[in-house]
Formats: structure tokens, C-alpha cells, sequence
């Protein structure tokens, strides 16, 4: 049987396909349907220091090929989250990787610190998808030299693996991934959302309570495959890719762009399923094709 | 929670209404009234998202569900070009279901447009307690109507409201249940489902009529189990208020919960 | 009858629906299927000063909801252009925008210089997303100076509207827009592609003979109505939008975000009749809501 | 040029294969034999781009033409599932079709898989020009072959490959036409449909051959009509090479200049 085990640097996980955060709760709501221990890991929706309320309703909209969604982080906050989610996420032996975010650099190394020590947490996930509000509501994620200093923070005091999860919404990707690695991250996950949105013409008005939102779905793939493929070129450490995945055929392609791993958003809710089964798959696709671990294919589409 | 249900029925029942028959065991005696099925429409990618339905009526017995839907876009378009013998990709049943009162009494449901599917499953429920049930049902024409005698009851009483007159009392279905109560009728405790300017309206109602009420909400919905929070409403619980999801803490909220 | 007329400052057309450059190659070949006088304008593909060969095959590819395109800017050069393509246009009485692109400043100014007298000729439109080979390769789209720079310079040599077409490959395409508005734009166009990729799992190669392609189509509408939305909000000059355009409820959208004409791109392949069509449910949307002129929607959305 | 073709008949004619009879007065009388049509595949967004496909015969009597399709992918699957009476969106016939020699001689038409269908709708017009047509055909196995004498005219000849020997000649359909030239075959014309792989070999071979021979090539294909410029094939006139377009230059190429 083919090994599906990847190491992308110091986090070693039992295979490559991860739940994309914000996508799959705490794990619960999903653990009647699929056995969270089967999954490489499951990246918690986004962890703020308090907790949210998030944004006015409407918060999703469908749209050609994928959805928008502006669920403005709304999450229990990180007490809650140790007393309560954290726990059962343990007992149901997943692998948990925490999605952080926050509106100052302390609320970042805040939550680094109360949060890398803990026992089941295998990796953090740094959202920088949030406005800067100390610096004038610039996002963490567009500025080389706002997101290189806030990495080095973090990187300090935390001694798990460090993923930085990049936004697409920038003029060079690659610009920042660079940026991220000599910072000190250890993985780069990408993509996040598309900023997007959608008029309701009855009510001549933004659907979304929020205005905008986030795009996501197989309508961004081409344009995640693309980012995880330039980026590839650009740093060394290993990627986690994701943007529109619901299956082994759109997995392979982010193998082949570069992505060690890749992570399952959007899908999730299309079909609960869609990750046990890409897990199977993947372990088909390997056997058949005579590989002995994914590894094999990362960045086999490069030229 | 994941199946692929068999359709044995499809049937316009009104100028814009189907009536689906599914087979699936497990969730027609799962399905408690007020939940719902969030259904994979085609496998496509566009329409993208599952799409929620009430379950209006289960044969536990039989192993059959109904689902009654009106086409509003793209996906209940769709929706309506099933054929017998094609699979349903169903997650549920989901969400909480009506709660009612243990004695027996009067129960009145009110129901806009399509929001008689949740009200049709629930009638059976209380009929088997032995409760009255009646029914007012609008919608905004005739040719609207669900032939409701052949999918409700037969001990439910049923009184129709089309705005235009074409049925029944001419007005909002609001307007004609204020007319039975001002007739002399004393309900025990309300259900209602339908467009939220009803749900509103029936609210602001009961502020003073006090009943016992419970209302099901609609809301865009992604995942359909709790995970996105896509589907939130605002809620209150003792002066405080909170986001409660669609999905997970409804539909069915009280009516004094929600914060319109 | 509602009228269609709209005004992009000097730039008057008969109604607010464009054929997006390179969709509509130089008119001729839809001929037979549409009358081109009906439409507003049409943009005819991407013109360079010497012919062009464009990128090798395979050019395009079918993505959710969209697709890549890899053209490479094919086309017979300025002197063909003039002697045999605008004669046919002028011909069939389109009113006729040329979109064009240029390795360096130079190109462009030639390019605007023998073309903005031409009669039949009614605006210039500049694409942006070409690298300019004298700054090392960055698009003249994705650099504020460098895009100002240019824009000034053709600015001064051509007497006829100017519309400047901005790239969605950005971190902050109102700054962009504001930088054309600065430097003499008197419209802006938006949006051009979005960069993307799809691999060829079977092969383990990227499908398009270029790598990479331009992602257009309904999968990038969001992306577009909230880019005009955001640019309407930040400059003063008409705007024309697109992207993913296939039917007046979309069209509404992007009049609704602030567009005062809008342009159809893929949709004329999927339907080569969406533009006749637009521009008759343009038509009754207007008379059956009362409303005089598109004037009165552009960017009501806007909160 | 764009037309609602009716559905009079789907069917199934081989393992992965399917015949469609169109109803469509105005293409089945304008159509040439090499030409295709561009058809859009149902109304959703994906598949988003319409495809591409060849016409494989017209009875222009009846109003009727014919496409001979092959299950590929999404589209494809989605096409296999029309039914009698729908509809289909069909733009076209479009490109360039063969053109055939004056004289009366002996055409070799050489199909690989599905490239046999516009060959099937050429061999009509050869044979009406009087013309002696023998059809070399090869598919992987027997159960991939379409049933051929029922589509082609029984005046041709027809030799049958399959690359596991499962039907005719083992081997490659070009193998099996050599050996017919081996054994003294003349063709004064050749006309090929296939796999490029099958093409190209053809072509290099007929570096010595020097037979007249035109080929149909396939490229992805957005417009359909010469106005996008995406299906591009790099074409030699005289030495110099420039971008020839499948959809409106072809798809029928003469062998010579293709640039490979
Ligand atoms: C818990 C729940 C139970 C429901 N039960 C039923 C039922 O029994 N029968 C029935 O016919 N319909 C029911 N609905 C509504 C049904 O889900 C929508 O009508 C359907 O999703 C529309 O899909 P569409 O693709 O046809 O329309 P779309 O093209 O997606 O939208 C058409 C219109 O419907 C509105 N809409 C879309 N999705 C929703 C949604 N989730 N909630 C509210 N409005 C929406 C949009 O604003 C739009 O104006 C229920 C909804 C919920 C949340
Ligand atoms: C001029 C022309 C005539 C054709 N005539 C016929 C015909 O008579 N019968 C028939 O069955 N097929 C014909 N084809 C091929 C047919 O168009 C494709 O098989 C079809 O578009 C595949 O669509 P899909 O959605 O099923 O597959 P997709 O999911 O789009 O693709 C499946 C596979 O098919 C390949 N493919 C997709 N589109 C094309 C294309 N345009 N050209 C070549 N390869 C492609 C892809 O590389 C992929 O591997 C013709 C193509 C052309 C260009
Ligand atoms: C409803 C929803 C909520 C999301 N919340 C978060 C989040 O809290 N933190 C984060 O980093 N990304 C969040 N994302 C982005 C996803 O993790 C993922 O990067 C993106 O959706 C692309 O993948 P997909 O196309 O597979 O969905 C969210 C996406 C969706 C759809
Ligand atoms: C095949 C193709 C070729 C294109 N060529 C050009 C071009 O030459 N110049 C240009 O400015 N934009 C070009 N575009 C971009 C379109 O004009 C338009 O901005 C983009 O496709 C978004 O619109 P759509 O989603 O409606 O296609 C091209 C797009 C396509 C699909
Ligand atoms: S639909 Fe996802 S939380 Fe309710
Ligand atoms: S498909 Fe557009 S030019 Fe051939």
C-alpha cells in the first residue's frame, strides 16, 4: 500500500489532504459524517483573541462555480476554544492546526503564545487576510514589510511549525512568499479568497451584509494553481495549496504545481465526503501510477 | 447523515410547486417535523451549494419522505427536471424541529406560500396527540395554491388567503387569522413559516397577543451542519444577543429569540 | 422608447454594450450572425505596431465557469489593420475602439499617433498587461509610475478619448485607477484577465503552450463588479465593465457597481447572440422600471 | 448560422459512441462534408464553452443531419443524455470542408475512432461523384468500433484494424493501409480523420508516398468562428511558416502544410 505520509519540514502528518480553515468549524459538525482521525490534519476555523460576533447577514452568496462568504471571523474566541473545542478535536484524535488572526501584532504573538505549547496543536496557521489596525488598516497579508515583521514576532516565541497563509489579492505573490520564508515561516499555505462580490439587482443594493466577500470554489482554482505554481519557483520551504479542490484530478494538478499538500475548502460543503474519499483516491492514484509517495509528483509540472 | 434517496414521484402541484416522493429509509424515520434536507442539486459545479428543503410529511413504515418546492432559480429549476428513479444526494435529516406542548388544545399553523411544507409534517404530529389543528394557509393567487386537502389531514382545518381574492379570504394570511381570532378563536400555541415580512409582521402581533409561538427561518445556507456559520440570525436570549445559525439552532426559533 | 445613448465624457455611443477586445477579433467574423451596427462599440482585438504571431497552441482551455486564454496578442499588425480590417468595420457602420499594446512607451505612442486621426476610429483603448521590455519586464499595468508615465505621453498626442484597461492583477486597482485618472485617462476599463494555469494531470504539464493564461468568464464576475464598484468610488471618469458578462441581470450588476457601459467578452463565444440580446432586455428593463437612461442605475448600488 | 436543431433520435453504437439525428433544414442543405458544427452543451455554466463536432451526414430531402460523438469528458457525458425532442444549440456548419478531384479514381478514406464520422458524410459525396471509396478504420478494440456498415454507404469497401486484433487487421489503421498499398492498392486521393499521433505518422509516411491527401485536424475551440484566435496550428506556405486557424482555415488541411 503507498505511503501517504509527507513531512513538510518539522510537520510530519499522515497525509496530505487537509479541511481549509473556516471551512469545517471545529471539526465537530463534521464528525458524524467522517472520521476526523482519517484526515491530514484539520486547520480550525479563524481563532481571534476574543470572541466575534462576525458580520451582518446576508453572510454567503452562491456565485458561477463557486460562493462568496463574509463571515467576518466570527469564532468563540481562544479561551473558549481551549476549555471547549479544543478538547473534543483531541478526543476524535485529529491532527489540529490553529487558524490565527487578529487586528494588532499582539494579538498575533498573544495567541502564538497561548496556543504553541498545547498539547495536540501540531502547527499555526497565521491568517493575515486582517486589517493592521495600528497601521491604518493595511492587510497584514499585502505588505511585504508589515507581513515580514509580524512573522519574525511570531516566529520567535513559537516553537511549532509556523504556516503563513498568503492572500491572492496582491499584484506579486511570489514578492511575499519570499518575503514570509527569510521571515521565518516554516510552510506557506495559499490561497485564501478572492475579494469579490455580488449586487442584488431587485434591491439595487450589495448582496452581502458585509458588502464584499471572499470568492472561493472551483471558479478561483486556475488562478490558485497558478499562484502555488509561481510560488514553488520562489521559496523553498513546502507549500500547502488549495482553491477549488474537490477531487483527485483538481488535488493532482496542485501536487504537480508544487503543493506538498493540499487542503479542501468549498468542497467540504458540496460534499461532506469529498476529503476521505480524495484521501482514498490519492492512495489508488499512487499504487496505480507506481509511486511510492507523493512526493514523487510536487512540482513534477514544473518546466 | 449522507444519502442517495430515490425519487419515486415528481408532480406539479401548483402553477410554480412540485411535489417529490423520495425513498430512503433511514430518513423518513429520522425526520421529525421542522427539519429539513439539504440537497445536492445535479452534480455540476453551477448551481455550486447544496440547497435546503422542509421535509413536509415521512411514511416511516413505507421508508418515503415528501418535499414540497417552489422554483425560484436556477437550482429548484433544476430541481424540478428530476425524473422517477434518479438518486438524490440528501444530507439530514437537519436542524432542530417544532417543539409542542404536551396537553391537548388548539394549535394554529400559519403558513405563507411553500412555508406550508414544515406545517403539513408537523399537522400529522399533532394529530396524533390528539390536538385541533388548524390551518391558515396563503398565498398570493389561486393558481398558487397547493391543493393542500390532498396533502393535509383531513381533521386539519383549512382556511385560505390569496391577496387577490381569487381563494378564500382576500388579504394576507396574517390578516385572516386576526379575523378568526377576532371570530372567537383561542389558540393554544402558533406555527408559522413563510416570507420573513410575514414572520415579522406576526411577531410584532404577538406582543401582544402573547401566544406560545414558533416560527421557521430561511437563510443562505453553505454547509447546512453548523461548520461555516454562514447562516447566521440574530438571536437574544435575556437582553443579550448572540448569532445563532440557521442551520443549527434552527430553523425553528421562538418568536421573542429572534431579533428582526 | 427608453434611449441608450450614454456619454463617457467625450465619447458618445448608441447604446452602453461593447464587444470586449479579443473576443470579437475584428468584427468580420460575427457578421453573419449579428448586425455590428447595433452595438455600442466594438473593441477590436489587441493591436501591436508589426504583426504578431501569438503564443503556441494549445491557447485556450475550459475552466469552472470560464476559461484560459493564451493568445498571445495574434494579431496582422497596424499598416493590415488599416488597409484591411478597419475598411470592413467602417463599412458596416460599428463605431470602432482599437485596444492597443506595446513592448515600450514607443510603441504605444505610434500606435496612438496613427491611429487617433483615422476617421471611424471613435476612442483608443490602452491594454496595460503587456511587460514592458525597457523597465525589465514589469506590466506596464501593474506599476502606478510607470502606467502614469505612459498614459501622460499618449495623452498628448491623441485628440480622440482615451480609455485606459486596467489588469485585476493587484493589490489596489483604485490606486491604479486613480494614477490613469491623474495622468489623462478619460475612462477606465476593467476588467482584463486574471492570471491563471490549469495542468494537464495526464501529461504533468501545464496545459497552455504559454504556462499561464488569462482567466475570463462568469467564474471572475464577482471579482470584477467589486473592482468597479471600489474604482468607482475613487475616480471621477466613466467607467466600462466586464467580466463574465452573459446577460442583462449580469450586465445590471456592473451598472448598479458603477459602470456606465459594459463590455461582453467570452460570453460572445458561449452565445454569439448575448450582445443583440443584451441590448434588447437593456431596453425593456428600462421602459418596464420607468427609468430614462442607464444614467439613472449607474452606480446606484453604491452605500 | 445559429440554429435549434430538434432531437430526432440519440442511440448508443458502441461502447462509448453515440449517434444523433438532428432535425435542421438550414444546415443539413448548406452542410459540406468536412465541415462541423460548434453546439452548445445544455444552459448551464459548465461545461461553459461549447464543442466542436463533425457532421457526418445530411439528407437535405428530409431536413435531417447526423453527428457521431464520442463520450470525452464532462460535455460529452452531458451530450449523451439528450433526448428525442429536445433541443440543441448549434452554430454552424462551420471551417472549411474536403475538397474532392474531378476526376473518377479511387479514394482511401483513413478514420481513426471518432474520425470517422466526417468521413462517413464524405463518402457520400464521393460516391455520388462516382468514385470508388475504400475505408480504412481503426479503433483500440472491437467493442470501440462503431457498427460502420450501418452508417456507411454499402458501395465502399471497408477494412476494419483494432490495435488488439479483436476485429480485422492487428495493428494501427495505417499498418493495415500499407499493407493494402503493399498488395497493390492505387489511391489517386487520400483523405484522414483521427488521433494527431495517427495523423502525423501519416503524413511523414506520405513524404514518400506523395499521394494528394488532406487531413481534419481537432484544436480546443472557444469562437468557432475565426474571431478569438485560440485554435491555432502552425501552417508552411512556400517556406514560411504562419498561424493557421482549425475552426475557420480548417479543420481540413492539406498534409503538406501542417507544421508538426
Ligand atoms: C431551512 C430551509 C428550509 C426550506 N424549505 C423549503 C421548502 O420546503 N420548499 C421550498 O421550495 N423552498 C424551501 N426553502 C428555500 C429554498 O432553499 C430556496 O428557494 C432554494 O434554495 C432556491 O434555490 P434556487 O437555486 O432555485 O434559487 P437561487 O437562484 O439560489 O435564488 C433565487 C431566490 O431565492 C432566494 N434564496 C436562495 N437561497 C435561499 C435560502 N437558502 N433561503 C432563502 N432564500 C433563498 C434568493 O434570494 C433569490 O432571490 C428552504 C430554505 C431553508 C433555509
Ligand atoms: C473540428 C472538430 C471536429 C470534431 N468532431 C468530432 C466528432 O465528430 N465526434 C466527436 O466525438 N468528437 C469530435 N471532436 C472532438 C470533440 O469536440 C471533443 O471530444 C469534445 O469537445 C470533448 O468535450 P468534453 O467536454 O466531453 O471533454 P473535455 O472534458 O473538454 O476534454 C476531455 C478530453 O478531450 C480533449 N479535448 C477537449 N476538447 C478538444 C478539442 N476541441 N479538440 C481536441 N481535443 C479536445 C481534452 O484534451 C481532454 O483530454 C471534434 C473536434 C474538432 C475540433
Ligand atoms: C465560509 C468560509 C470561511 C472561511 N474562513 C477562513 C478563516 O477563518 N481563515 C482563513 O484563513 N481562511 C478562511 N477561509 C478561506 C479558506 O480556508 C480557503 O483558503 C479558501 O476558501 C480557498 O479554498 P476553497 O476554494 O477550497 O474554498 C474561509 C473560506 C470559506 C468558504
Ligand atoms: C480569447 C480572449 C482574448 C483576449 N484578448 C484581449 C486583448 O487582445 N486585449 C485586451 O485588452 N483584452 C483581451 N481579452 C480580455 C477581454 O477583453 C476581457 O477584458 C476579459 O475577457 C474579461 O471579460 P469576459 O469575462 O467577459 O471575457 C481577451 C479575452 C479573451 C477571452
Ligand atoms: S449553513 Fe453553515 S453554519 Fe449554517
Ligand atoms: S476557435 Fe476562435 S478562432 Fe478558432
Amino acid at each position: 500500500m503507498a505511503n501517504l505520509e509527507v513531512e513538510l519540514g518539522a510537520l510530519k502528518l499522515k497525509n496530505p489532504v487537509l479541511a481549509a480553515s473556516g471551512t469545517f468549524g471545529f471539526g465537530e459538525e463534521y464528525s458524524s459524517l467522517i472520521d476526523l482521525e482519517k484526515l491530514g490534519a484539520i486547520m480550525v476555523k479563524g481563532l481571534t483573541l476574543k470572541p466575534r460576533q462576525g458580520n451582518p447577514a446576508p453572510r454567503i452568496t452562491e456565485t458561477p462555480a463557486g460562493m462568496l462568504n463574509a463571515i467576518g471571523l466570527q469564532n468563540p474566541g481562544l479561551d473558549a476554544f481551549l476549555s471547549r473545542e479544543l478538547p473534543r478535536l483531541i478526543d476524535s484524535h485529529a491532527a489540529v492546526i490553529v487558524n490565527i488572526a487578529g487586528d494588532t501584532e499582539e494579538d498575533y504573538i498573544t495567541l502564538a503564545r497561548e496556543l504553541s505549547g498545547v498539547p495536540g496543536i501540531v502547527a499555526l496557521e497565521l491568517n493575515l487576510s486582517c486589517p493592521n489596525v495600528k497601521q491604518g488598516g493595511i492587510l497584514f497579508g499585502t505588505s511585504k514589510m508589515i507581513m515580514g515583521r509580524l512573522i519574525t514576532k511570531v516566529r520567535g516565541i513559537c516553537p511549532i511549525p509556523l504556516i503563513v497563509k498568503l492572500s491572492p489579492n496582491v499584484t506579486d505573490i511570489t514578492e511575499l512568499a519570499h518575503a514570509a520564508e527569510e521571515s521565518g515561516a516554516d510552510i506557506i499555505s495559499l490561497i485564501n479568497t478572492l475579494k469579490g462580490m455580488v449586487i442584488d439587482i431587485k434591491s439595487k443594493r450589495p448582496l452581502l451584509g458585509n458588502i464584499t466577500g471572499g470568492l472561493s470554489g472551483p471558479a478561483i482554482r486556475p488562478v490558485a494553481v497558478r499562484m502555488v505554481y509561481d510560488v514553488y519557483r520562489s521559496v523553498k520551504i513546502p507549500l500547502i495549496g488549495m482553491g477549488g479542490i474537490m477531487n483527485l484530478d483538481d488535488a493532482l494538478q496542485f501536487f504537480m504545481a508544487g503543493a506538498r499538500a493540499v487542503a479542501v475548502g468549498a468542497g467540504n460543503f458540496v460534499d461532506p465526503c469529498a476529503m476521505p474519499r480524495l484521501i482514498d483516491d490519492l492512495r489508488s492514484y499512487l499504487e496505480k501510477e507506481g509511486l511510492q509517495s507523493v512526493d514523487e509528483i510536487v512540482g513534477s509540472a514544473q518546466i | 447523515m449522507l444519502s442517495k434517496a430515490r425519487v419515486l414521484e415528481i408532480r406539479k402541484v401548483s402553477s410554480n410547486c412540485y411535489f417529490l416522493l423520495l425513498e430512503e429509509a433511514r430518513i423518513a424515520r429520522e425526520s421529525l417535523p421542522g427539519q429539513f434536507l439539504h440537497i445536492r442539486i445535479g452534480e455540476s459545479l453551477t448551481p455550486f451549494l447544496r440547497r435546503p428543503f422542509s421535509i413536509a410529511g415521512t411514511s416511516p413504515e413505507n421508508g418515503t419522505l415528501k418535499i414540497l418546492f417552489q422554483v425560484m432559480g436556477e437550482g429548484t429549476r433544476i430541481l424540478s427536471m428530476v425524473q422517477k428513479e434518479d438518486r438524490l444526494d440528501c444530507l439530514g435529516p437537519l436542524g432542530s424541529g417544532f417543539s409542542t406542548q404536551k396537553a391537548h388544545n388548539t394549535s394554529v399553523l400559519l403558513a405563507g406560500g411553500i412555508g406550508a411544507a414544515p406545517l403539513m409534517f408537523l399537522s400529522e404530529a399533532l394529530l396524533r396527540e390528539q390536538k385541533k389543528v388548524i390551518f391558515y394557509y396563503g398565498a398570493s393567487s389561486l393558481e398558487q395554491i397547493i391543493p393542500v386537502r390532498s396533502f393535509f389531514p383531513s381533521e386539519a382545518e383549512v382556511y385560505l388567503a390569496t391577496e387577490d381574492g381569487s381563494a378564500g379570504y382576500r388579504g394576507f394570511v396574517t390578516e385572516a387569522f386576526q379575523e378568526g381570532l377576532n371570530n372567537g378563536l383561542k389558540p393554544a400555541e402558533i406555527f408559522a413559516c413563510g416570507p420573513k415580512p410575514m414572520l415579522q409582521k406576526l411577531a410584532e402581533k404577538n406582543r401582544d397577543w402573547k401566544f406560545p409561538m414558533q416560527i421557521s427561518l430561511e437563510e443562505r445556507m453553505a454547509c447546512g451542519i453548523g461548520a461555516c456559520q454562514g447562516c447566521a440570525v440574530t438571536v437574544q436570549e435575556k437582553g443579550e444577543t448572540r448569532c445563532g445559525l440557521v442551520c443549527r439552532d434552527g430553523p425553528v426559533f421562538n418568536w421573542d429569540e429572534v431579533v428582526w
